[in-house]
């Protein structure tokens, strides 16, 4: 099922204007895409055309400009169900995909959750899917604990069905991808053993909705969460996507404008998906931005950019594997991994790394890349992570490595 | 201006300046509640079935033109119609407004006029307001007796 | 304590690029700034610069593009913090005023609430300022009692400060500006009576911060919220401004990545204010924009633009007094009042009146704008509601009254 | 490659190589653990008090080469004074990195090499840790004395 055409990231980054050359200035090697993507200008554009054309609140004017507001944050709505094969009822705008997680915990979490109930997350779970459930953990009683991983960075799928078996899980919080280990887990295998034992699903589909085709259905999970920023979209936008089914039956979240039907001093009754869900004056311009960008992804087309990625990585590991020590975290095999890679030197810390290569403008990320529990797993406690995305190629990758080797020898001065 | 005319037929304000079926029956076999959620408005829907044919209809509440001339349009309409009639011409209606249907004079009668409204999006639910609701209390009735309430 | 200079709304429209004239298109006359104000070039620009300059995920990044990107970000809430005499550290970003309201209802309320206690909210309060408070409570088994506004729609103080001694009032939610009446209440006073038994207090500021100075010390409140959207700003960020003290003391709300110091499987420890409560990646463009806002509001200062408005509401009272039988809502003394004025027409619902006076590109909103408490206290379903901004002058509303004119006769017909 | 250069002085990397001081106390009177929220590193300091005076000092834990080199730093330049004469210091040298004072030799020895690191915003975290943990351990054992413990 390889792609026809190959995607032509050169070519590309000609529609990304931060990576327009600036004068003499060495030109920018962006790899910390899983951190947040670079934005083309068809996303800005949409924005900017948004604010200066109709720029109204949505849902309540019956001005004409007001119409041409909700159409375009409506139309925006669509193509990110689209994107990912959600109902636009089950298509619920967040901030981001933290808050699209917490607002499960808090929803259904703190209504639901009874003591001695558990919450499977997994110990490479980014933050974002462990707090909401630790904070709603300790509001309700219940308790979470952490699917191990095998010596290869991969879920240990024997000890999640056994302990789905065991113990009254009543939910699971699974990363489709992960941050730092660019591991692509069996979500949909994970389904439906979680079904099968009476548990829900969420899927944290941060770094997977952008870099691969991703199916809704497909995955038979009850949730899914992912973020804007991350695929060439803006800040200030996450997705949360449910089954409606589900998600009606949930008690509201955020209260306010927007999610309601009637407001009484005496009660108030909650307004249809997806608004239900939506407090407030929505993320408009953010919504409309994001339906741009799910759009300039399916143009290009996911399989293309999953295959390209594919071959960067598999790029990427020969090419670091010449650098002495380097050592990388995660399965080996390209099939079995996303994006995002990350390693260690020895004797060199992750954040002198990424100082050091940063003096020839190749962007990395150092840190616990908001994993803190799998570093503890991993034995480190931090390291330096490369990510790659549809805008990157291999020159990309070269200019790592020179820096790395530079970064070496400036620190064996 | 030829939009807002369009949006404000004659019709339209003929029905809104005297609603037909306009009032509440004093022993309904259906009574049914729908509340605008854009601006409040809310509208009361009484209905005297005949067997499942619909003898009489009733609408009262507060609205805007559209959404009182379309009660007032889709009384004169459905009244003599069996419930499932009733609920055909509802789905026509809706799909009208929908852009998903051409209207048909023949389904809907002067609620025709109100083909124009599916250009103002926000104005929909106003024109909508009155045939969601006799649904609503259609099918819940129909639902009822299926479980033999 | 008038300021010397007017403002001249006409040049000021040159920067704002919906006013531009488009062909021979009508101009627009937008007079619904209390749904969501225009944004002026300053604003959409520092966006624009902000992701084609230095685009990058905030705080954890060592590379230059990041070190700018969390620079620029925190400037942002700087501006924002100056604006209203604001600690950096008690001002939180959220996605809008509803999110910031929701972060004390849930984060305080669910873990301190009781049965038995009562939140206080306001007749004239906005859903967003009622609808956690009431989910909130569902929730802990506390009640939402609502404090009455007296016939010219006034809060009844009387009321207030008996409850507050009788009943065991735990927080007070309070519009600072009504977004339906105009009245403009005084928070400082009833946050001494709030304290003064004990109690804390919210004041919602969404249509206050925008339009008149504010001063957080001044108003001597533990919270106050305000929304980005309705200030100059974009949409999707918000802001909750609190006493750092009680901010501390309060438990986290929405979990993830940023709002943690540490993360383990046994447990969690949270950040150093204000990002405690700010999970995930934060609206970064959206703090750069709003910054912006902030600063070019104080540039033109907010002194000028509250004469400016109270002018135009003067005036707005004796233009549309010459329209047989349209009633207003609300004081009726421009001192006692802010920009939105709410009204209504015999025989004419509001929503006819919207759309009608739309045909001259008159932008009013029409429906219960969210307080569907208030209308019913005053004993309408609706209302049509035109408010001003510095960018309206008296030529727009005379082109409201001659469109209010037009309108009736087309009625007539 | 001269904001680099700055950062990484030869001074900070030789303290990097060679730390001072480095190791942990058998008998400490202080103790305390610090972490980067940043990156997760953990640093750990004892102290062995005599009277008012630091005698002993040692530093062990993970770290970037500001961390380790700033640690190392501080210990060779507190060691031997008063806890009050270390409290100002540490206070100097957060204003240093907060560009709020010029760094004086004097008064933080060494460290003044760590200067260049306040251009780099989120490095400041890492050059503070070690001097933030002993101020933590300092006030929490004046606390500590004040109520009688
Ligand atoms: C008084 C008041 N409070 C709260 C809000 C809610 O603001 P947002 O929709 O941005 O959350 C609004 C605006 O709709 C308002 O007018
Ligand atoms: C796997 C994963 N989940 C969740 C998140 C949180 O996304 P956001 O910060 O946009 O809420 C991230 C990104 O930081 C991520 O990589």
């Amino acid at each position: 099922m390889t792609p026809a055409v190959d995607i032509d990231p050169r070519a590309l980054r000609a529609e990304f204007p931060i990576f327009t050359p600036v004068g003499d200035r060495a030109p920018l090697v962006y790899l910390d895409s899983a951190a947040t993507s670079q934005k083309p200008t068809a996303v800005l554009d949409a924005m900017d055309r948004y604010y200066v054309e109709t720029n109204a609140n949505v849902h309540r004017g019956v001005y004409e400009l007001a119409d041409e507001a909700t159409a375009r944050f409506e139309a925006g709505r669509d193509s990110v169900a689209r994107l990912v094969g959600a109902t636009r009822d089950g298509t619920i705008f967040t901030k981001n995909a933290s808050e699209a997680i917490n607002l499960v915990a808090w929803s259904w979490g703190v209504r639901n959750l009874r003591p001695g109930d558990v919450v499977m997350v997994t110990e490479m779970e980014h933050h974002s899917g462990i707090v909401p459930w630790q904070i709603v953990a300790e509001i309700t009683g219940a308790e979470v604990v952490f699917a191990p991983i095998t010596g290869d960075g991969q879920l240990d799928l024997a000890w999640i069905e056994m302990t789905l078996r065991d113990a009254p899980v009543r939910i699971l919080n699974v990363v489709h991808v992960s941050n730092v280990l660019g591991t692509i887990n069996p979500v949909a295998d994970i389904a439906r053993m979680a079904h099968a034992h009476g548990a829900m699903i969420l899927v944290d589909g941060s770094q997977s909705v952008p870099h691969m085709p991703v199916d809704f259905p497909d995955l038979d999970a009850d949730f899914l969460a992912f973020t804007g920023h991350k695929m060439l979209g803006p800040t200030g936008i996450g997705v949360l996507v449910g089954r409606p089914e589900i998600l009606d039956a949930m008690g509201p979240f955020l209260g306010g404008g927007e999610m309601i039907s009637d407001v009484r001093t005496d009660g108030s009754d909650w307004a249809e998906l997806p608004w239900k869900f939506e407090a407030g004056t929505p993320p408009i311009a953010e919504a409309v931005g994001l339906g741009a960008a799910a759009d300039y992804l399916r143009h290009i087309g996911l399989d293309r950019i999953r295959a390209h990625e594919r071959e960067l990585v598999a790029y990427a590991f020969d090419a670091l594997s010449e650098i002495d020590g380097l050592a990388i975290y995660g399965p080996r095999d390209p099939d079995l991994r996303g994006a995002p890679i990350s390693f260690s030197l020895p004797d060199l810390h992750p954040h002198d790394i990424a100082q050091l290569v940063d003096r020839q403008r190749v962007c990395i990320r150092a840190g616990h890349h908001c994993a803190k529990p799998l570093m503890r797993t991993l034995g480190v406690t931090a390291t330096a992570r490369a990510s790659g995305y549809l805008y990157n190629d291999s020159h990309d990758i070269d200019a790592l490595v020179s820096a790395l080797q530079a970064a070496r020898s400036y620190f064996a001065r | 201006m030829g939009g807002l005319d369009d949006l404000y037929q004659e019709l339209i304000l003929d029905h809104y300046r005297r609603p037909r079926h306009r009032g509440e029956l004093a022993d309904p076999t259906i009574s049914v509640d729908q509340n605008n959620p854009l601006c409040g408005d809310q509208l009361h829907i009484t209905v005297r079935l005949d067997g499942e044919r619909i003898a009489e209809l009733a609408h009262s509440g507060d609205g805007c033109s559209i959404s009182q001339a379309s009660a007032s349009m889709m009384s004169d309409v459905v009244v003599g119609h069996t419930t499932d009639e009733a609920l055909e011409m509802i789905e026509h209606f809706r799909q009208v407004m929908h852009r998903e249907a051409q209207a048909d004079e023949d389904r809907i009668g002067d609620a025709i006029a109100l083909e124009g409204v599916n250009k103002y999006p926000v104005r929909i639910k106003c024109a909508l307001l009155s045939w969601m609701a006799l649904k609503d209390g259609l099918l819940t009735r129909q639902a009822d007796r299926q479980e033999g309430r």
